[in-house]
């Protein structure tokens, strides 16, 4: 499965890339994390603390533990701070 | 119910002009709410705000949506900027209209709530010296408990 | 802190604006209330609102300076009309700014639950048969004790 | 004691007159209210229901039992209906 995964905030300057096509096997968020964090220093940095740290699937707030199913996009961001 | 994304600054007279006359007749109250870049004291020197296009849009839309079902509004607005702001720019705007102040009021304070922390913003601030990603504040958080 | 009575109709939209220029930069959050004389279903043809010249500013503004010990208030704005309106015309509004939006709607709100049943202003509405004091709501007068 | 009495809305249309002065010994609003309303019949009608006045003294909010003092307005006024 290839997703489209962005990044945003001080996620984005972390790793380096607003977006970028992934090719994953990953069946949750969490497996995604793993596989991310495992290829680069970068990755590993930017989710060392989940609890800083909210997922989006399809432009949908969603959780780690949120299975991937046909997903498109996944996108990472710190907690939001609109308004 | 409107919600509107954009770079370029906005009229918030203008907008609450415009929306107070279309709520004319319907509803007998009418509530906005603007957000301004505060300056810190002189310490800041500007603020970039970051979204994720089509999250938000959606984001808002739904919040909205969740407004019109809670409480009896006549019309909702939202507006929000994106991109780099100055200390004493406009930075968004709500507006609700509904048949009694109760209802204006609690919508326009709800709309608030879940923008703050459920809608895909991020603010960076900068100072002469640095700048930095504004935290969300565990208030803000709290905030949404009430409805 | 502006309090003004007046027959004549205010530019809602111009207030607003003049309101949020004058506050940028010292506050973060501006909320503005408007209310407009509702058509009851097209059965209203006009209002008539007494006051109590003298007395009806001084309650206004007794009201603002309570507010301004509340809350952290950068500044405040209430306008109230008196004498006849249609359908649709704007009968009073209040504006307030303050450092973040909690207080400025928890001010805005408490300017308007003190004014609608403390400030000396009586509503007659005429239909096209007859017309009547508008009676005071036992929800307004139970909306003070929250504060 | 002269006294400038007010009167507002559906007080000032069953009395009849938007102002008045008034001479009195009285000592309370309560008192007051006794005086006129033995005057005349309107007055009586005005003030038969205390329950759906309220009452100024000197243009701030007061109640019956008042003492008059050194007052010099007296306002009468059903609950207000502004905003």
């Amino acid at each position: 499965m290839t997703l489209t995964v962005l990044y945003f905030a001080w996620v984005r300057e972390r790793i380096g890339v607003p977006r970028e096509n992934v090719t994953t096997t990953a069946e949750t968020v969490r497996d995604l994390i793993a596989e991310l964090s495992a290829r680069e220093e970068r990755y590993a940095l930017a989710f060392s603390d989940l609890a800083s740290l909210r997922v989006a699937i399809d432009q949908e707030l969603s959780d780690f533990d949120a299975p991937l199913g046909s997903a498109r996009e996944v996108a990472f961001f710190p907690p939001m701070t609109g308004g | 119910m409107t919600v509107r994304v954009q770079a370029e600054p906005f009229d918030y007279g203008a907008e609450c002009d415009g929306f107070a006359q279309r709520a004319q007749g319907a509803a007998g109250a009418v509530v906005t709410f603007c957000g301004i870049v505060r300056d810190n004291d002189g310490t800041l020197t500007g603020m970039d705000i970051e979204h994720y296009p089509g999250m938000t849009e959606r984001a808002l839309t739904a919040i909205e949506a969740e407004a019109q079902t809670r409480w009896a509004l006549a019309d909702s607005l939202i507006i929000h900027r994106h991109g780099p702001l100055r200390p004493g720019e406009m930075i968004m705007m709500v507006a609700t209209a509904a048949r009694h102040r109760a209802d204006a009021f609690a919508a326009a304070e709800f709309l608030m709530d879940y923008l703050k922390s459920r809608a895909p913003f991020w603010k960076k601030e900068f100072t002469a010296k640095d700048s930095d990603w504004v935290a969300a504040r565990a208030e803000d958080e709290d905030a949404l408990r009430r409805w």
